[in-house]
């Protein structure tokens, strides 16, 4: 690997390095604007423009400069700042600086730049050229051709991400500008990331707009949980409320992208399917109460007709913990995992993200049937529900009653759950449980990477931490697993289900671990309604 | 000065019918390919090489060490080799191209084939301005007559060497004129300049290696290949060898272009083959390259002489694509760069930050400054623009740009402090009137 | 910085107090009969009569309007962002028709919590808020009613200029420097306004 | 929110290519490794057959490239020589880079905005002609000079230009092939 | 007749006379202590306030004031002790109020034998002009002057409030405290006078002005140097009381027990309305007690320089036609003075039809008025008709002297104001420090002065 040096430093960075990341890395910041980790090198912005001390001569742009042995470059010469001053002076020469209604203010690199390298008094006594603004160009998006600065990462992210290039450079000179054809819209389900990418604010996201200016919001970052991809995601949020998904890069997942319907999945947080309270037999209660009567009606029927059903909804730590419980408290009952695809519900799969199972843990459920060969798979509890073995079903956040439909007339329903569904609504007890922004614990996604997501909001209602619920239902049965928080039971799920082996909420980082096992989990055939 | 003016690249020019194969081969066209095709390619490259043969597009880089950079077919993965001619003359003062092709087509395919079998291409493509139309319908009627003939296409006369040769027309934009522009132009995309490195040689049109040549310089390969290496280095100066056509116009009796050896004395090109000033006006200033080169006094032009090394030495301006384009005294040079401008600030591709914005900016000043309207902090601001642009751009129009803004502003200071009703400042010139 | 205070030990005669007490008697007696006798304090009858308010006078707030009559914020929350004690509340909203896309559907000042620092129309990109109407009087009988809204900021100074300059022109008989002219507004002189 | 651009008021409505078109876009496409990189041949042959590109005609294209519309649009405004508006039956372009102008280019434009009786970038109420500064024709030294669609008119003088404005508005051709073109060297106008 | 109607009536009406004495002076002396206070600091205070456009110079104020606290809502906070917290401004006020009892306010007023046999009296009556004629009168109001820490203890107390229990105890710690250094002050002045008796004090100072306390109570100084010793002692025992009864009455600089920063307002913090008013009157009718007490004590209580009692009924023409006829020519100045008010920047501003325009009006009438009854007294002087009749003299005597009270009484509430206005307040370890560390110690020493002085001064009145 080349060892290159940025400023006198000098860091070993494998051949091929772009020298933005190398000296990010080496922990010097250059400021660009077209630069892009997972998108094609332009170069057109210049605001990376560094000094090349050696193995070169002049003053060349980092993010087409690529390690090799010799490089030395400086980031911060007298030059370089000149060059970034200036650049920014022409950056702004026909910016309509329309800041105070620009949702990208406070993210906007054009603003932070021009703090840190700015010129600070204008020189500029021409008219600006104007263009179009305030396009409507998608179903999310809004275009302000004004404030474009051509830096073409939409364009790139339009050719080398989607394949769909709606959007592109139209005329030259300064009057060049992003647009679409007439007619024309954005369509494809990830124009949030154009969004995202445009580091200043010529497209803005039409759900976040005028919404909250985004220095008022707090960021936590968490786990997308609208499909089994898992995308690392930031949960921007103020006062309880969330206003915006945005992704977090994580290269071995998303890298730096997410889908539409992952970014709105922040509006069923406060929808009317909510659980809210504990219900019994459809009269609103106390949550003590609930759980109380759950106990009451599992030691009231024969152990071996219940039937416990881990959650691919759920976290790895409640299913663990209904595990525990179940085993705990009621030896004889059988415990089922379902693969549980809302068939119907998500038409659009693509190679890119979306994954056509909803359910992000469904491989942290399977992890655990694979530890324990006695859980059962949805086809066995089918089975059992229909040959009148199942008297009474515990089922954390998944909807058996929805696809098991009639076959399951007559089996009371104990539901743990945060949304209401057909199981919800016809079982005889309901704990609410929390949205996944309301709790701390970990989700394994399609490809076995084991993530954390972590609490940004307070719980809504009565609602409690899934693994907690589970918690208190077996301390209500007898034994509960013991677990005092999410990371405590998160610690006894590591310490004996092997594929956790060893892991810790410290470990896994932002960026989550991978399973411990021979082989990844296949994905699944993409679109193929499963199996109830 | 009495020097031989051999006429190389236009020993055809003015012979009726000069376009047409029949006449053509009567007078010599195709025997350097003949014999080209009997030479190895590598070959054909030394000879190049040997000649000194610099690329007659503006930048002099000389012609056969450009060859040798296409990577050997083993390291280029199977991907093919491209040749491109650029004939995409939009240089303001330049018109050298247009004759060229207009008067001698069949030199420039001959070139052509000769240099694609030297590099190892199986295509080349003619890059035509749009508004060269009628040009190209002249041109596309020769090939249509060589590749009758067996002399373009498969199998070049029995050789087994397959070269085609193709022309594409451009649609109005400068910018294509710059190599990677034009490749992109090629491929069908907007002409903007590509990033360096990768260099075209190595990965030009689709990616592939890729040699672009002026159309002079292609001609200029014919006539090398057809009287060897050191016939031509016999002709102009010993680091420029060879002869350059010139292209004069502007404030001259006789505006036109002139075959001269490289070496020529500028004074004697402008009183000679010009025929001088009009009658009655004196000498102002000359751009010797076109447009996009630095302006000469009076005083540097009589030192000069027509090659690389003496213009830049005498004057820091640059030979260019020798659009020599002269101002008498009559001209308004406020009212002359912002013209320049105007057309700099139409022509940006708008790709990259400081050209995009700056051009244009760099011309509306440049108009207030014309119309009486801007200060003296204005011509500095102008300054600074100009320094900003110059060799911070993705190609190198910023530089074209920058240049005569520098060089106006330089040389000419009071026209342009005058303008903004100030004298010049006493800081303007640091001690550097060296020239 | 502190500045330590020059102190000396005390005299005999200081230490008795007592001619200490003395000098500080002549001096306050010295105050009230001059001030009996000559009545020329600077206390101004108010409300009979009024301060002229010094242009930069911290009032009221107002909010500018453009000529076509929208009022001039764009609810950026420059100033909501720096308020020290957080009084400003702006719900901003989009107007499809206006070029100016982003505007306050409501803008709401509490005047129990402001604190007058005149941040927010230093923060102010868009001019949109004052507080020149020259108003101290700023009260209510419920704590409801000082929580000025968008409205009652809008039509603060309709058709009355700012006070401070009214004051000026009443005393003076000229405004002061520095007021654009085609914002100028007269005030009634019986201070209703105000009250 | 504006839909962006404004389609323009005018425009072909549905177009398609002959088979005489077909075939010349497929012997186009041949001369390189990739479609698209027939897109400029393709857009001039869809400028001479429609006259300009409307969106109708650029969405057509894109369809024969199989690439985005926008991305042909993208092309498009990036030449100048590809006309977005429609231009009258003659386009008169007059160069005004810097050797022209100092041969007078300024006057020939004067000339014939006087003679037409319309301002750059307009086109005459017949229909006839539209009139446009350009920037560098690469005709430096025959200058001052102008375009009539794809013909160069050198070394131009009031009394040249009401001559060729003249044959051409009485519908008589363009008068080809022009001496000026074959002449290299050039005596300047004296004047 | 066993009942004595007519000392029962005379005993009533004196009760009425001195009640109304302290009672009238108290809203006079808010009204100064807010103008007073204003004026020092440069303000003009009250002015705002107006019966029919006449502001009064703000005494309307005070009027209002009485009004809004009586008419304001009494609250009576639930926690309280109630029995005791009830009692308390009684306690204060009444105090305040008893304490005048013994204070004369004139020698005596002789009716004479016609006036007496209106209700078949029997000869001359001689009344003396004061309520109460105890014998140990000086120590009646130090041990009823004690007592008026009762009134502040049951109110912090009584209150159940952290602030006022606070405020409460420092008052009583404070009041302790000085009555201390005040008893030895008064000790030594009984030692000089030879009696408690405060009618018998203040006839002692009848005569030239060195005979008051302050003087060191000489009968005939001569010009002796050991004069000054009477001077010290007479001096250091007026410090000693007068600065206790700061203390006592808890003013600047000693008011300690209020504190609006430490304390929030004191001892009263939980009153409101009139039980507030109460507590507040009662600080000034203690500041009114105060002076009264301080001016028999040491100078000359009732008596006017060089104008004893037997002078002035001997001189009341003269006295009345000086007093006339230098009352014109200063009522006709405040008369122009009130008139030229009229041109203030004030009366311009106002509005045409403002009723306040008639105030200058307003004024020039009453001085005018003034004038003319200032001439109609000289008149009667000149005349001398009053000095013939035997009812005259003594009705003159009478007014004088309880005017020349009055005026000492005035001079030194005032003095209190003017005090509180320009001294900072102590600390609460000043105070004691104060208390204990320097007056006690200086009292102890002026005693034993006094005991020197006492036998010096016979050896002076002597020579």
């Amino acid at each position: 690997m080349p060892i290159v040096k940025i400023n006198g430093v000098e860091i070993e960075v494998p051949a091929g390095t772009n020298m933005i990341d190398a000296a990010a890395k080496a922990g010097f910041d250059i400021p660009h604007y077209c630069y892009h980790p997972h998108l094609s090198i332009a170069g057109n912005c210049r605001m990376c423009t560094c000094e090349i001390e050696a193995g070169g001569r002049g003053l060349e742009i980092a993010c087409n400069m690529q390690a090799r042995d010799g490089l030395a470059i400086r980031t911060d010469s007298p030059q370089v700042k000149a060059v970034r001053r200036n650049v920014m002076e022409f950056l702004l020469k026909n910016h309509p600086l329309d800041c105070p209604i620009c949702d990208q203010s406070g993210e906007c690199r054009l603003q932070d730049y021009y703090m840190e390298h700015g010129q600070y008094e204008s020189r500029l006594a021409d008219p600006k050229v104007g263009k179009h603004k305030r396009m409507d160009i998608g179903d999310h998006l809004v275009l302000d051709a004004e404030r474009c600065i051509a830096c073409s990462r939409c364009v790139r992210f339009g050719d080398e991400v989607t394949g769909t290039g709606e959007l592109r450079l139209f005329n030259r000179t300064d009057h060049t500008e992003i647009g679409i054809f007439p007619g024309e819209r954005i369509s494809h389900a990830y124009q949030g990331n154009l969004a995202d990418i445009c580091p200043v604010g010529a497209i803005t996201s039409k759900d976040f707009r005028f919404e909250k200016r985004v220095w008022y919001l707090d960021e936590t970052d968490s786990v997308c949980t609208g499909c089994a991809t898992g995308c690392n995601i930031r949960v921007c949020h103020q006062q309880g409320q969330v206003f915006r998904y945005m992704p977090r890069r994580n290269d071995a997942v998303n890298k730096s992208w997410m889908c539409d319907h992952g970014r709105l999945g922040w509006q069923d947080i406060a929808s009317l399917r909510r659980v809210l309270r504990a219900r019994i037999d459809g009269k609103q209660a106390e949550l003590s109460e609930g759980i109380r009567a759950a106990a009451a009606a599992l030691r009231g029927v024969d152990a071996s007709s219940v039937a416990f059903v881990l959650g691919t909804r759920a976290t790895n730590e409640a299913n663990w913990a209904l595990w525990k419980v179940a085993r705990a408290n009621l030896p004889q009952a059988g415990v089922y995992w379902c693969q549980g695809n809302d068939p119907g519900a998500w038409s659009q799969v693509d190679d890119l993200l979306m994954d056509a199972d909803k359910n992000p843990n469904r491989a942290g459920a399977r992890a655990l049937a694979d530890h324990d060969a006695a859980i059962g798979d949805g086809t066995d509890l089918a089975h059992a529900v229909r040959e009148g073995k199942v008297r009474m079903l515990v089922v954390l956040h998944d909807d058996v009653l929805g696809r098991l439909e009639d076959a399951a007339e007559g089996v009371a329903v104990l539901h743990l759950g945060s949304q209401r569904n057909t199981t919800a609504d016809k079982a005889r007890i309901v704990l609410p449980a929390t949205h996944p922004t309301e709790q701390d614990g970990t989700f394994t996604n399609r490809a076995g990477r084991v993530q954390r997501i972590r609490r940004a909001l307070p719980a809504a209602g009565d609602a409690l931490p899934d693994w907690q619920l589970v918690e208190l239902l077996g301390a209500a049965l007898g034994k509960g697993p013991g677990a005092r928080d999410a990371a405590t039971a998160f610690k006894l799920l590591a310490g004996e289900v092997k594929a956790f082996a060893g892991m810790t909420y410290k470990d896994l980082g932002g960026g989550g671990l991978p399973l411990r096992q021979p082989e990844p989990l296949p994905s699944p055939p993409p679109a193929q309604p499963a199996a109830p | 000065m009495d020097v031989p003016k051999p006429r190389i690249l236009t020993a055809r020019w003015g012979i009726p019918g000069s376009h047409t194969l029949a006449v053509a081969q009567e007078h010599g066209a195709y025997t350097a390919l003949r014999k080209a095709l009997t030479m190895a390619p590598a070959d054909i490259t030394a000879v190049v090489k040997a000649s000194g043969l610099r690329g007659r597009g503006g930048a002099g880089f000389p012609t056969g060490t450009k060859w040798t950079f296409v990577p050997p077919e083993e390291k280029r993965g199977g991907k093919p080799v491209y040749l491109v001619c650029n004939a995409d003359e939009s240089e303001p003062g330049t018109f050298k191209d247009r004759y060229c092709i207009w008067n001698d087509p069949h030199m420039l395919i001959e070139g052509c084939v000769i240099a694609a079998r030297a590099i190892g291409a199986k295509v080349a493509y003619i890059y035509l301005r749009g508004e060269f139309k009628y040009v190209k319908d002249r041109l596309d009627q020769a090939l249509a007559e060589a590749r009758a003939a067996g002399l373009v296409g498969k199998n070049i006369l029995g050789s087994g060497v397959d070269v085609d040769v193709w022309t594409h027309q451009g649609a109005g934009a400068y910018i294509c004129g710059e190599e990677t522009a034009l490749l992109s132009s090629l491929e069908g995309e907007r002409g903007q300049p590509k990033l360096k490195p990768p260099f075209p040689a190595v990965e030009g049109a689709w990616r592939s290696p890729t040699i672009v040549n002026n159309v002079e310089t292609l001609q200029a390969v014919t006539w090398i290949v057809e009287h060897g290496a050191d016939a031509y280095k016999a002709i102009g100066t010993e680091k420029a060898p060879g002869t350059k056509l010139f292209c004069c116009s502007g404030n001259i009796r006789k505006p036109g272009v002139y075959e001269l050896p490289l070496g020529y004395p500028m004074m004697e090109l402008l009183n000679d083959e010009c025929g001088g000033l009009l009658p009655g006006r004196s000498l102002k200033a000359v751009i010797p390259g076109g447009s996009s080169v630095p302006i000469m006094t009076p005083a540097e032009v009589a030192r000069a002489t027509m090659d690389y090394e003496s213009i830049n030495e005498v004057s820091g301006s640059y030979l260019g694509s020798g659009g020599f384009i002269v101002m008498d005294d009559r001209t308004d040079l406020v009212d002359a760069l912002a013209n320049l401008l105007r057309f700099y600030a139409h022509e940006s591709c708008g790709q990259c930050t400081p050209c995009r914005e700056g051009c244009g900016w760099m011309y509306s000043i440049l108009t207030r400054l014309r119309d009486g309207e801007a200060t003296e902090a204005d011509i500095r601001v102008l300054r600074d623009l100009a320094n900003n642009i110059h060799s911070r751009t993705i190609c190198f129009f910023g530089a074209s740009a920058a240049m005569p803004v520098q060089s106006f502003l330089k040389k000419f200071p009071e026209e342009f402090f005058a303008r903004a009703g100030v004298g010049v400042p006493d800081d303007w010139r640091p001690a550097a009137s060296a020239k | 910085m502190t500045v330590p205070a020059l102190r000396h030990e005390r005299t005999f005669v200081e230490r008795l107090y007592l001619p200490e007490i003395v000098k500080g008697l002549y001096i306050t007696l010295r105050h009230a009969l001059k001030n009996l006798f000559e009545q020329d304090l600077p206390t101004i009858e108010y409300p009979d009569v009024r301060k002229p308010m010094p242009e930069r006078y911290k009032g009221a707030h107002r909010l500018t309007t453009r000529p076509d009559g929208k009022v001039k914020c764009v609810a950026c929350m420059c100033c909501a962002q720096v308020c020290p004690a957080k009084c400003i509340t702006i719900q901003a909203g989009e107007d499809p028709n206006d070029p100016i896309e982003k505007y306050p559907v409501e803008f709401q000042i509490d005047m129990l919590r402001c604190i007058y620092c005149g941040y927010c129309v230093e923060a102010c990109p868009k001019d949109a808020i004052r507080m020149d109407t020259g108003i101290y009087e700023i009260n209510a009988f419920t704590r409801q009613d000082m929580v000025h809204n968008k409205a009652y900021m809008t039509d603060l100074m309709d058709g009355h200029k700012p006070l401070a300059e009214t004051f000026y022109r009443q005393q003076a008989g000229s405004a002061p420097k520095g007021y654009d002219t085609d914002e100028q507004r007269v005030l009634p002189v019986d201070g209703s306004r105000g009250l | 929110m504006a839909a962006f651009p404004q389609p323009p008021a005018q425009g072909h409505g549905p177009v398609d290519w002959s088979d005489q078109d077909r075939a010349e876009i497929a012997e186009l496409m041949t001369h390189y490794p990739t479609q698209r990189a027939a897109l400029l041949p393709i857009l001039w042959l869809a400028q001479r057959k429609w006259g300009w590109l409307s969106f109708d005609v650029m969405r057509r294209v894109a369809q024969t490239v199989d690439l985005p519309p926008s991305e042909v649009y993208s092309v498009a405004t990036f030449y100048t020589m590809l006309k977005k508006q429609p231009t009258g039956k003659y386009l008169i372009q007059v160069c005004h880079t810097l050797s022209c102008k100092l041969a007078g280019a300024d006057r020939i434009v004067e000339h014939i905005k006087d003679r037409l009786g319309i301002e750059e970038g307009q086109t005459t109420p017949d229909g006839m002609f539209t009139l446009m500064r350009v920037e560098c024709l690469a005709s430096c030294g025959s200058a001052p000079m102008m375009q009539i669609d794809d013909d160069f008119f050198e070394q131009l003088t009031p009394e040249s230009i009401d001559r060729i404005l003249d044959g051409l508005a009485k519908g008589e051709p363009l008068p080809l092939p022009r001496p000026e073109v074959d002449k290299w060297t050039f005596q300047s106008l004296e004047s | 007749m066993d009942i004595p109607w007519v000392e029962l009536i005379v005993a009533l009406l004196k009760c009425v006379f001195s009640l109304a004495f302290v009672m009238q002076v108290v809203p006079i002396l808010i009204w100064a202590e807010r103008k007073v206070s204003a004026y020092i600091q440069d303000r003009t205070g009250p002015n705002r306030a107006h019966i029919g456009g006449i502001r009064a110079a703000g005494l309307v104020h005070t009027l209002v004031d009485v009004v809004k606290l009586i008419v304001k809502e009494d609250i009576i906070p639930s926690h309280v002790e109630k029995r005791y917290w009830f009692a308390a401004p009684v306690v204060a006020m009444s105090v305040a109020l008893t304490t005048f009892t013994v204070v004369p306010w004139g020698d005596a007023l002789t009716l004479p034998a016609s006036v007496t046999a209106l209700w078949g009296g029997e000869g001359p009556l001689s009344v003396p002009l004061q309520v109460a004629q105890i014998n140990g009168g000086m120590l009646f109001i130090l041990a009823i002057g004690s007592l008026g820490v009762y009134g502040v203890m049951l109110a912090g107390w009584a209150s159940n409030n952290k602030f006022s229990l606070l405020g409460g105890l420092r008052a009583s710690a404070q009041m302790v405290s000085y009555e201390l250094a005040m008893g030895l002050a008064v000790v030594t002045m009984f030692m000089l006078y030879g009696t408690a008796r405060l009618d018998e004090i203040a006839a002692q100072q009848a005569g030239p002005i060195w005979n008051w306390g302050v003087f060191g109570v000489l009968d005939n100084p001569g010009l002796d140097p050991l004069v000054l010793v009477g001077w010290i002692v007479g001096g250091l025992a007026f410090l000693l009381f007068w600065t206790s009864v700061f203390a006592e009455t808890n003013r600047m600089p000693f008011d300690l027990p209020e504190g609006e920063a430490e304390l929030v307002a004191g001892y009263h913090i939980e009153y409101s309305s009139l039980r507030f008013a109460l507590f507040f009157m009662a600080e000034y009718a203690h500041m009114v007690v105060g002076s009264a007490v301080t001016a028999t004590l040491f100078f000359g209580g009732y008596n006017i320089p060089f104008l004893d009692g037997q002078a002035i009924r001997e001189n009341t023409d003269i006295i009345l036609a000086v007093l006339g006829f230098g009352g014109v020519p200063a009522s006709i100045v405040f008369a122009v003075i009130a008139w030229r008010r009229r041109n203030r920047p004030f009366y311009k501003a106002l509005p045409a039809d403002d009723i306040r325009h008639r105030e200058p009006r307003f004024w020039l009438a009453v001085w005018s008025l003034s004038a003319l009854a200032a001439l109609g007294l000289g008149v009667v002087g000149l005349s001398g008709l009053v000095g013939g009749t035997a009812l005259g003299p003594e009705l003159v005597a009478f007014a004088l002297q309880t005017g020349s009270l009055f005026l000492k009484v005035l001079f030194g509430t005032f003095f209190m104001i003017w005090i509180r206005w320009t001294i900072p307040r102590f600390r609460y370890d000043q105070l004691m420090d104060l208390g204990w560390r320097t007056m006690l110690p200086v009292a102890i020493g002026t005693v034993m002065l006094a005991g020197v002085w006492v036998i010096v001064r016979e050896a002076v009145q002597a020579a």
